[in-house]
Order: C-alpha cells, then sequence, then structure tokens
C-alpha cells in the first residue's frame, strides 16, 4: 500500500517549481491540483494510466495550454500564459509524443532551424543571414555536431518524412538538443520504436541529465522508468497519488496495479 | 556504429531519390525546354510584341515569388495578392498624377500628390506594405480553410473600396492617363525601352527575395509550414514570422502593381479582382512553390499560355474560355496527380 | 421607415433563398470536408437547365422546376463519384480539394459561357401582379420565392432528422467510424452532394423566374452561402439559417443606409468581425477542448 | 457448438507508407476462441486487426472469414457480413447523442428489436444517457457505448482494440463483466488487444504474443499472462 501520499515539497530549489495546477475541459477535470518541481541534472518520470492527465500537465508547462489556476515558476519568474516559442526562448523544450519532425525538410535543416531559432529569439528576432553559405557552414557543421551525438551519420539531405518512426525520434532529440534547452520535457520518448532504438535512446536522455538539464519524461514502460529515472511521479485521475525515487515508488503494489495492470 | 536503422524500412533508391536537392527539383529537360519556347516566341513575334510579353513576364514574376514567401514558405495560401497589387497600381497613379492641368480627373479624386517617378514607387511599396502588415493581424488569427476565406473576404473588401468609393480612385472609370516612369529626364515610351528599366528592377528583387529564401528566416518560414506546434516550441515566433512574410510580399506585390500601372498608363479595379488573385494562386500551384524555379516556370507557361492559344488560331470570343477551361482543368488536374506543382517542392498550403 | 420596412420584407425573402443555398453548401461543408466551390457553378447550371427547359421546350414551370432539381442532383451526384471521391480515397488535403473544386469550377462556368454566352439569360415574362401588406409592397413572385423556399427548407430539416441522416453528419466526424460500423461512406458521399446540389436548383429557379442570371454569378453565390454557413457557425444546420438570413437582412439595411454597390463589403467585414470573435460562429457546439 | 474457423489468416503482410509492420502472420480463429493479442508497443497489434477490417490494405496474403476471402472487400461490407470492430480511439459520434449513435450502428434503424433491447440491458450507463451527446460522457461511459454501437449489429467474431485502455479500475471491470454476458447471449468469437492482462485474463482461452509484427507465442495456457517472468521475457523492449 502507499504510506505516504504527500506531493514533492515545492521549495524554490527546483528549476522549474509548479503548484497547484488545475485545468478542466468542458466539466471533466483533467487536472485537480498537480504540485510539483524539476531539478537540474534529475530525471523525473511521470507515469499513470491513460488520462490521468500527464500530457495536460506537460503541455501547461511548456505554454500549449492556460491553466485555470495554479503557479508555476522557471527560476522563480512565472511562465505561465506565455507562448510556447517565449518559453522556448527561456529555456523550456519538448519532445512530442507523435514526434513531429519537419516531414519536407532535410534531416540538416531539421537541425538547423532548431539551431536558429535559439539564436535568434535571444539576439535578433528578424534574420536574414543565408542558412547555408558562407557563414551557414558554420551553422551545417553545428548542425552535424548534434546529429552525430545522437547518431546520425549519413543522409543528411534526406526528407525527414523518409525516415522511419524511430529515427524521426532520434532527429526530433537531435532538435532538442540543438535548442540547448535547460529543461526538457518528453513526451513518450520510447513508444513505438524497436528495442535497438530504445536502447541508444536511454544513454542520450542520461547524458542530457548529466549535463544539468531538468528532464522530465512521461514513459509506460516500467524497465525504462527503472532503469533512467530518479524520481518518479504516479499520476492518476489528476492528482498526484505517489512520488518518490524510482525504486521504492515503483515497489507499491497499487502503483504497479495502475501502471501495469498486473 | 550508425545508428540509422536498417534499410528494409527505406529502400536505398528511396533515398537517394529523396536527397536530390530540394532547390533543384524540376528535370533539366524541361528548364531547357521553356528556354527555347522562349527564343522561338523572340524570333516569331515583333519585338515590341516580345518586350511587352517580357514586361508582363517580369510584373508577374513579382508577384508569383512574392506570393511564393507566405504561400510556398508559410504554407498560408492567401487569396488576397491581387488586392496588394492593386494598392500598389492605385498608390503609384495618384502619387504620380497631378492636380489640376491634367483635366478633370485628378480634380476628382480626393488626393493626388504629382510626384516623381521613385517617390512614387517607393510610396506604393510603403503603402502596400502597410496593408499587408494590417491585413496579416487580422487573418494570421486563422488557418487553414479559414485562413484562405479570411483572405477571401479581404480581397473582396479592398476590391469593393476600390470599385464602389468613386471619390477615392474614381471606382469603375478607372484613372487613365498615368505618367510613364521618367529617370534621369529620359522618359520611356516604348515597351522595350521600359523592359531595360525593369528587368534591373526584376532581378534585384528577385534576387533579394531568393536570398530571404534561402535565409534562416525563409527556413523558419519552412518550419511553420510543416509544423507550426513543432516549430514554436523551438522557439520560432510563427505568427510574428508570418506577419513579415505578408508585408514583404504585399510590398513587393505593390511593387508589381506600380510597375503594371506605370506601364498601361490605365487602370481600373477589374485588374484587380478575386479572379487575379485566383489566378495567382494558380500560378504558383502550376510552377510549385517552395523554391524559385517553382513560381518561374508557372509564371512563364501562364503568360505563354494565352499566346500559344493564339498560335492555334481559336476565334477570340472562344479562345478566352477555352483558355480558362484549359487553366480550370490544370488546376484540377494538378491537385490530383502532382499537389506540389511542376517543379514545387511541396504543396503550396498546409 | 416604410422603405426600411419594404427592404426588410425583401431581405426576409432573399433569406429563405439563401437559406436554401446555405443549406446546401453546409451539408456538403459539413459531412464531406469539402470546401465546395464548383457548388456556384452548380447553381447557374440549374439555372439555366430551367432556363432552358422553359424558353426552349416549353415545359410548365413546376415541370421545369423538377427537371432542373433532377438534373443538378444528378450532376452533383457525378460530381462526388468522378471528381470528389477519387480525392477522398487518396487522402488529398483539404486546401488542395478546394484549389481543385476551383478549378472543376472555372472550367464548368466557361464551358456554360461557351453554351450560353455571356449575357444575362430572363425568362420572358410580364408584369408581375403584387400584394400589398400595409407598408410592404410584395411581388407574387416573391411571395412565391418565400412559400417554395422555406417549405423544401423545413422538409429538408424534417429530412435531417432521419436516422439515416444522422449518418451524413457523423461523417463529417469521423469517417472511418461510419465504415466500421458498417456504412457505405461513397453512398452516402453521394446522397450528401445528390441533395445538396438538388436543394440548390431551387432558389437558382426561382432566381432565374425573378430577375435572370448570366453564366458568372456562381461565384457570388457561392460566397454568399460560404459566408453564411461559416458567419452561423459549420457545426449545426441552423446556424446556417441564421447566417442566411443575417446576411440577407443585413444587405437590405446596407441598401437602405447606404447603397446597393456596398453590400459585398458589409457581408465580408460581418464575416470577419463574426469569426475574429467567435471562431466556431453564431450557433455553435458547446465542445470540450480535448473533441476539438 | 460445432467446432468451426471463422477466420483465416495466411502470410499476411501489411504496413504504412515507409514502414512494414505485419511481417507474414497466419492465424486460425474458431468459433470457441477468445483470444487475447499480446505484446510491446509497436509489436503490429493494433495494425493487424486494422488488416483484418481492410482499414490498412495488406500487400501480400489472404484473409477468410467463413469462406469468404475478404482481404479486398470494403470496411462496411466486412461488417455487414459479420465481424465486428472496436476502434481503439474516436470510436462514437462526440457531437451526436447517444441515441443517434446507436441508431447509426444498427444501422440507421430505431433502437428496437430484442437484440438492441438485450445490448442496452448490459450496458445500463448507456440506456440512462439516450438524450446526452457523446462527447459529455465519460471515458468509461463512451466506451461502453462504444462497445453497445458494435454490437447492436450480429456479429460472429468481435476484434476489440483496447477496450479498457486508460478505464479506471472500477470501469474495466463493469466493461469486461458486460462483455462476458454479452458473449455467453449471443456465443460470438473474440479477439482482443490489451495490456492490461489481469483484467482481460478471465475472458480468454488462448494467447498470442507477437513481436515485430510476427506471432511467437500461440498458446491456450492463458495463465501464462500473469506470469510475471515469462512476460518479461517476450514483452519487455528495453533490457537495460
Amino acid at each position: 500500500m502507499i504510506n505516504s501520499i504527500s506531493p514533492l515539497d515545492a521549495d524554490n530549489s527546483g528549476i522549474l517549481v509548479f503548484k497547484d495546477l488545475h485545468k478542466r475541459f468542458g466539466d471533466i477535470a483533467v487536472l485537480k491540483g498537480v504540485s510539483g518541481k524539476l531539478v537540474p541534472g534529475q530525471i523525473s518520470a511521470f507515469v499513470g494510466p491513460n488520462g490521468a492527465g500527464k500530457t495536460t500537465l506537460f503541455q501547461l508547462l511548456t505554454g500549449e495550454l492556460k491553466p485555470d489556476r495554479g503557479s508555476a515558476t522557471l527560476n522563480g519568474q512565472n511562465i505561465l500564459g506565455s507562448s510556447p516559442y517565449r518559453l522556448a526562448g527561456r529555456g523550456i523544450g519538448k519532445l512530442f509524443q507523435d514526434v513531429r519532425a519537419f516531414p519536407n525538410l532535410s534531416i540538416l535543416d531539421n537541425v538547423i532551424v532548431a539551431i536558429v531559432a535559439r539564436q535568434s529569439y535571444r539576439d535578433k528576432p528578424f534574420d536574414f543571414g543565408l542558412v547555408r553559405n558562407g557563414r551557414s557552414q558554420v551553422l551545417a557543421k553545428k548542425a552535424r555536431e548534434y546529429l552525430s551525438r545522437v547518431g546520425f551519420d549519413a543522409n543528411e539531405e534526406a526528407l525527414a518524412k523518409n525516415l522511419s518512426w524511430g529515427n524521426q525520434k532520434l532527429l526530433a532529440l537531435a532538435r532538442l538538443l540543438a535548442g540547448e534547452f535547460r529543461c526538457v520535457f518528453l513526451d513518450e520518448p520510447i513508444a513505438g520504436i524497436s528495442t535497438l532504438m530504445a536502447n541508444r535512446m536511454v544513454p542520450l536522455i542520461r547524458e542530457l541529465a548529466e549535463a544539468g538539464v531538468a528532464v522530465a519524461l512521461i514513459e509506460h514502460e516500467i524497465t525504462f522508468v527503472e532503469s533512467l529515472a530518479n524520481d518518479v511521479i504516479v499520476m492518476n485521475e489528476g492528482v498526484v497519488i505517489d512520488s518518490g525515487s524510482a525504486s521504492e515508488v515503483l515497489s507499491h503494489a497499487e502503483t504497479r496495479e495502475i501502471c501495469l495492470g498486473l | 556504429m550508425s545508428l540509422i536503422e536498417p534499410s528494409k524500412e527505406l529502400p536505398p533508391q528511396a533515398v537517394r531519390h529523396s536527397a536530390q536537392s530540394p532547390d533543384d527539383p524540376v528535370p533539366a529537360w524541361m528548364l531547357w525546354g521553356l528556354l527555347l519556347l522562349l527564343i522561338v516566341l523572340l524570333y516569331a513575334w515583333r519585338p515590341t510584341y516580345v518586350s511587352h510579353l517580357l514586361v508582363m513576364f517580369g510584373i508577374y514574376l513579382l508577384l508569383s515569388t512574392s506570393l511564393n514567401l507566405v504561400t510556398g514558405f508559410g504554407g498560408l495560401m492567401s487569396f488576397s495578392h491581387a488586392a496588394f497589387y492593386g494598392i500598389g497600381a492605385y498608390a503609384y497613379a495618384v502619387a504620380r498624377l497631378q492636380a489640376g492641368p491634367s483635366g478633370d480627373q485628378a480634380e476628382s479624386i480626393i488626393w493626388a500628390a504629382g510626384w516623381p517617378f521613385v517617390p512614387a514607387i517607393l510610396f506604393a511599396m510603403a503603402v502596400g506594405a502597410l496593408f499587408g502588415w494590417l491585413v496579416s493581424l487580422v487573418t494570421l488569427r486563422f488557418r487553414g480553410d479559414y485562413f484562405v476565406f479570411a483572405t477571401l473576404g479581404i480581397q473582396m473588401i479592398i476590391f469593393s473600396v476600390l470599385y464602389n468609393w468613386v471619390e477615392l480612385v474614381r471606382g469603375p472609370y478607372g484613372l487613365y492617363g498615368i505618367p510613364r516612369p521618367d529617370l534621369f529626364g529620359w522618359s520611356l515610351r516604348d515597351s522595350w525601352q521600359y523592359l531595360l528599366m525593369l528587368v534591373p528592377v526584376v532581378t534585384t528583387v528577385v534576387g533579394a527575395l531568393w536570398i530571404v529564401y534561402r535565409s534562416e528566416f525563409g527556413l523558419k518560414l519552412k518550419a511553420m509550414r510543416e509544423d507550426e506546434r513543432a516549430a514554436m516550441s523551438t522557439g520560432i515566433a510563427t505568427n510574428r514570422m508570418a506577419g513579415l512574410a505578408m508585408t514583404i510580399a504585399a510590398g513587393v506585390a505593390a511593387l508589381a502593381g506600380a510597375s503594371y500601372a506605370s506601364y498601361v498608363t490605365y487602370i481600373d479595379p477589374t485588374s484587380f479582382s478575386l479572379s487575379e488573385s485566383i489566378f495567382l494562386v494558380a500560378l504558383l500551384m502550376l510552377g510549385g512553390a517552395g523554391n524559385l524555379t517553382g513560381p518561374v516556370v508557372g509564371t512563364l507557361i501562364m503568360v505563354a499560355l494565352p499566346e500559344a492559344m493564339r498560335f492555334v488560331g481559336l476565334p477570340d470570343a472562344v479562345a478566352a474560355n477555352v483558355r480558362e477551361i484549359i487553366y480550370g482543368g490544370l488546376l484540377a488536374g494538378l491537385m490530383f496527380w502532382r499537389p506540389q506543382g511542376i517543379a514545387g517542392e511541396r504543396f503550396v498550403g498546409t | 421607415m416604410n422603405l426600411l420596412l419594404q427592404l426588410l420584407a425583401n431581405g426576409i425573402v432573399n433569406g429563405a433563398m439563401f437559406a436554401l443555398l446555405a443549406i446546401g453548401f453546409g451539408l456538403v461543408y459539413r459531412s464531406l470536408r469539402v470546401f465546395h466551390v464548383a457548388y456556384g457553378a452548380c447553381f447557374v447550371l440549374s439555372a439555366f437547365v430551367y432556363y432552358l427547359l422553359v424558353t426552349c421546350g416549353g415545359w410548365p414551370w413546376w415541370l421545369a422546376g423538377l427537371g432542373s432539381i433532377a438534373t443538378s442532383a444528378a450532376i452533383g451526384t457525378l460530381m462526388e463519384a468522378g471528381f470528389y471521391w477519387p480525392f477522398y480515397r487518396r487522402r488529398i488535403s483539404s486546401e488542395a480539394v478546394l484549389v481543385a473544386s476551383l478549378g472543376l469550377a472555372i472550367m464548368l462556368e466557361n464551358v456554360m459561357a461557351l453554351l450560353f454566352g455571356n449575357e444575362v439569360a430572363a425568362i420572358p415574362r410580364g408584369l408581375s401582379q403584387s400584394v400589398t401588406l400595409g407598408p410592404v409592397r410584395l411581388t407574387m413572385i416573391q411571395i412565391a420565392q418565400f412559400a417554395i423556399c422555406t417549405s423544401v427548407a423545413s422538409a429538408v430539416f424534417l429530412l435531417l432528422r432521419l436516422p439515416s441522416f444522422k449518418i451524413v453528419l457523423g461523417m463529417g466526424e469521423n469517417t472511418e467510424l461510419v465504415q466500421t460500423l458498417g456504412h457505405s461512406l461513397p453512398r452516402y458521399r453521394m446522397l450528401v452532394l445528390g441533395l445538396a446540389s438538388g436543394i440548390a436548383a431551387v432558389p437558382a429557379c426561382l432566381v432565374m423566374t425573378d430577375v435572370g442570371m448570366d453564366v458568372h454569378a456562381g461565384m457570388s453565390y457561392l460566397l454568399i452561402a460560404a459566408v453564411a454557413v461559416l458567419a452561423g457557425g459549420v457545426a449545426r444546420a441552423p446556424g446556417w439559417l441564421l447566417g442566411a438570413y443575417l446576411v440577407a437582412v443585413l444587405q437590405s439595411v446596407v441598401i437602405w443606409k447606404f447603397s446597393a454597390k456596398w453590400t459585398g463589403l458589409v457581408a465580408f467585414a460581418l464575416l470577419l468581425a463574426i469569426l475574429l470573435f467567435r471562431r466556431e460562429g453564431l450557433v455553435g457546439l458547446h465542445k470540450r477542448k480535448e473533441e476539438g | 457448438m460445432t467446432l468451426q474457423n471463422v477466420l483465416q489468416v495466411q502470410s499476411l503482410t501489411s504496413g504504412y507508407r515507409n514502414r512494414v509492420v505485419l511481417q507474414g502472420i497466419s492465424l486460425d480463429v474458431c468459433n470457441d476462441n477468445h483470444i487475447a493479442i499480446i505484446g510491446a508497443n509497436g509489436c503490429g497489434k493494433s495494425t493487424l486487426l486494422r488488416t483484418i477490417m481492410n482499414l490498412v490494405p495488406s500487400t501480400t496474403g489472404e484473409i477468410s472469414f467463413r469462406e469468404t476471402q475478404i482481404e479486398r472487400m470494403p470496411t462496411d461490407q466486412i461488417v455487414r457480413i459479420g465481424i465486428g470492430y472496436l476502434k481503439q480511439t474516436e470510436n462514437v459520434f462526440r457531437q451526436l447523442s447517444v441515441r443517434d449513435n446507436l441508431s447509426i450502428a444498427s444501422g440507421a434503424k430505431a433502437l428496437a428489436g430484442e437484440r438492441a433491447e438485450f445490448v442496452l440491458d448490459c450496458f445500463p450507463v448507456v440506456r440512462n444517457r439516450l438524450k446526452v451527446r457523446a462527447g459529455l460522457l465519460s471515458g468509461g461511459q463512451r466506451q461502453s457505448l462504444a462497445l453497445a454501437m458494435v454490437l447492436m449489429r450480429p456479429v460472429s467474431l468481435l476484434l476489440l482494440d483496447e477496450p479498457i485502455a486508460g478505464l479506471s479500475p472500477s470501469a474495466a471491470s463493469e466493461l469486461m463483466h458486460s462483455l462476458e454476458s454479452l458473449k455467453s447471449r449471443f456465443s460470438f468469437a473474440s479477439v482482443i488487444v490489451e495490456h492490461r492482462l489481469r483484467r482481460i485474463e478471465p475472458l480468454v482461452n488462448r494467447l498470442i504474443v507477437m513481436r515485430n509484427g510476427e506471432i511467437i507465442d500461440d498458446t491456450t495456457d492463458t495463465q501464462l499472462m500473469l506470469d510475471a517472468s515469462w512476460l518479461d521475457e517476450r514483452y519487455r523492449h528495453v533490457p537495460t
């Protein structure tokens, strides 16, 4: 049984702190007061059945939805109500559940977009510098570095839509690296990809955390969560029902019941 | 070890095919063929006729390459481009027309400045860009079918103002006697002289647009077209990018309008109606969008098609309708078999 | 004031006709997700079929009207089977279908121009009798227009309540589910287009009888229908009616206050204003966000 | 009840544009079979059901349903000859009322008849909300409605794609209970794809495990579903 149903202490030691978030769609309350924090260098896994509100929580924290109530701060500054691109400019990145690579752009361009989007938001909102000539070689070189970090080493001119699902996920991860975010949200990073690809994904995510990024992920695959996460937050029906270190939380029978159906 | 998954999912040919540079998807023979066609046209007709065609080609090239920025790159299918074209033409006309000596025409409109050529052109571009920006503020709150319909509404509204507000620009009567360009005391009378002035202008502007296409800005627009949510999450302020694209595009369209007004010297609103906007979108669709080749090919075909029809020798009464039938059929057929157009990178909408 | 009342009455008569036009367009847009640009051309075509049957064929008006409705429905069905269905099978995006439909409209319009010429065609008739109701004076034709259109609209609304028309509404939401529940998608799509085109033929014949029409009128009628549907709200049929009457009455008010030439501008300004403040149109479903 | 083959699938392959999902599946379903298909995410379970329904076109292979070839038959016809299919998501018309949903499902007829009555008796949550718009139902109610809709037509084979995913434990067991009583009344064969094995274990008598588009196990020992170590071996795809 669960012996401690306590939300994480929402003090200010985390990089991203959210308190008491509420969200309803029509007459259905999807989030009923969720609090927590994301700490640099830590991987926090959000687990729970479908409909528990995990994806909604991520959408609130990345600016895609606005909460009905509650607060969220990044380094002490409010982030709620900002649009996704402003939050991206302030260091919040996201890997979508359905990947969303830019299908008709080449692999290289997919990464270059992420690099220029980050640079120019901070420095100059409108930039007409050439992407492919001259100074663009610098961009291409940088982009190749990110690609090789995730393991792409060929076919950089192939269009993203021709890649397999797993490779698209890797590409999206490369794009996330290129954004140099301080806090990233990964929505089911390994869903639907082969074991081989998933095994490649794990160390990359771990590296991301080791570099000081606060990582939050949604995952159904418990083995994956066990192997990766420092913190596990169990959600069900819009509330946090359990949280703590991975091994501790995952040993609770009820968590296993809710998450695994076992 | 490479992480690219085994090629069962991606046959090698497919990789090679897609690895083709996105800037160069036209078969070479097609470009050569078009060039050849152009040469044949040059030889077949009188020089004034050919230079007239080339002037029209230049003007439409400005229109198609600027629309390409919004529609091909931003993925926003805009049906208000002819309105900006018309705004440019009228802005140029009223800036150049003189009140008083040129007769009763200028006195019957609210404002006529009588400026020289260059300020008038710049004024037209500025007015066009301003309108483009204002329109973007309204229309960019929509996407998809709704954006299409909102721009269509803007087109109808602007056309209605031009057509019905007689005191503004004489409505359906149009403006006549618009001065031709005079540069350094040299007034351009013949179409070949006009062509001489237009070629550097078009080359410069299209060249500039080409740079914009390949710039970071162009890439961000493409990202927005591909997937707006993902683009925003990487940090792209998509609405701001699209607004800027619409402003630039409207400015260039206004330049095309000003060139047109100064070339034909008589304008009336029917040249800037909804069907002209549809024609421009069709032209871009036909050639293809998202690169430079697409609009160039589309413009060539659309300007050459009526002439080719004339060559076939259909009676005038029928020719116009047959031409329209062909171009409607082309549109429908292309959408089915080749939505990305003849030389485009990708289908122009989202 | 009397003039206003007169114009309002005219507006309501026009509203009844626009309503039918909007119902046809709305049915197609709502259930097929096709922005049916060629609908305008269909409308004009059915008017000309009526014209031919009356002037050349010498048919009585009611028989010619039925003939026009049947022809229009057949053409609509054919359009779905031969044109929109192949696009659907290839999962071509809605914007591309819009453009293709535009191409089809341009083709139809010009074929008709070749056949019928560019002039306004009108059915020769004497001065119509009129009826005076207080300050308002309506011609018999106007009264007939209102009566016929309103009864057809009511009939369509009754039809929409039939279970098989629920499938039509469901189709707009989820085509796959319609199939996995055992209903043939192509058949219902053809039904919708046939019905929509048949409905459009009714106001087409009435307009032809009253003021005549030229072959290039299709686009403006299409725009009226589209404005009515989008402004009223795509999701529900009463919205289409509301939109249609709103456009017609507004046109009358504009004619009264300003001049007939500003009606187009006002219709589009209204549409933009409504969409800016209420994306789903005036009559919308109360939706949950997740329902999208 | 005599035993006979309801569905025969022979070396079926299918997939999406740049991805082969099913790599040669052969499967016989008997009329007393209640099959659970399990396997890791992306192994092709849902695609198998969708290919049988011809929602995903098959590239090679044959599917026959009671001696009729169905691999090229339109989906709606497959449904009419007796295969019911519960979609994984978007399986009710949210903009229509519950009653309209049911009447569409029963072939655009009014809701009457013995079968409809029995189905509605099994789903009281549905029966009590006939006038409610389906989009306003809760997840469990919606799933009940979807299942009721599939069963409005006579079916001899029922394909269920994750029927209880996302439901609370109580809603899930309620739905499974209803399914059980329907099964005993109408005697159809069923194939169920589901992750929450403990919930469906009482309903199945045959177990199929898929991995990477192939069937790797086919057994009638359904107790294996609850055997963690056996599952681990076949199921977990991230052994780090």
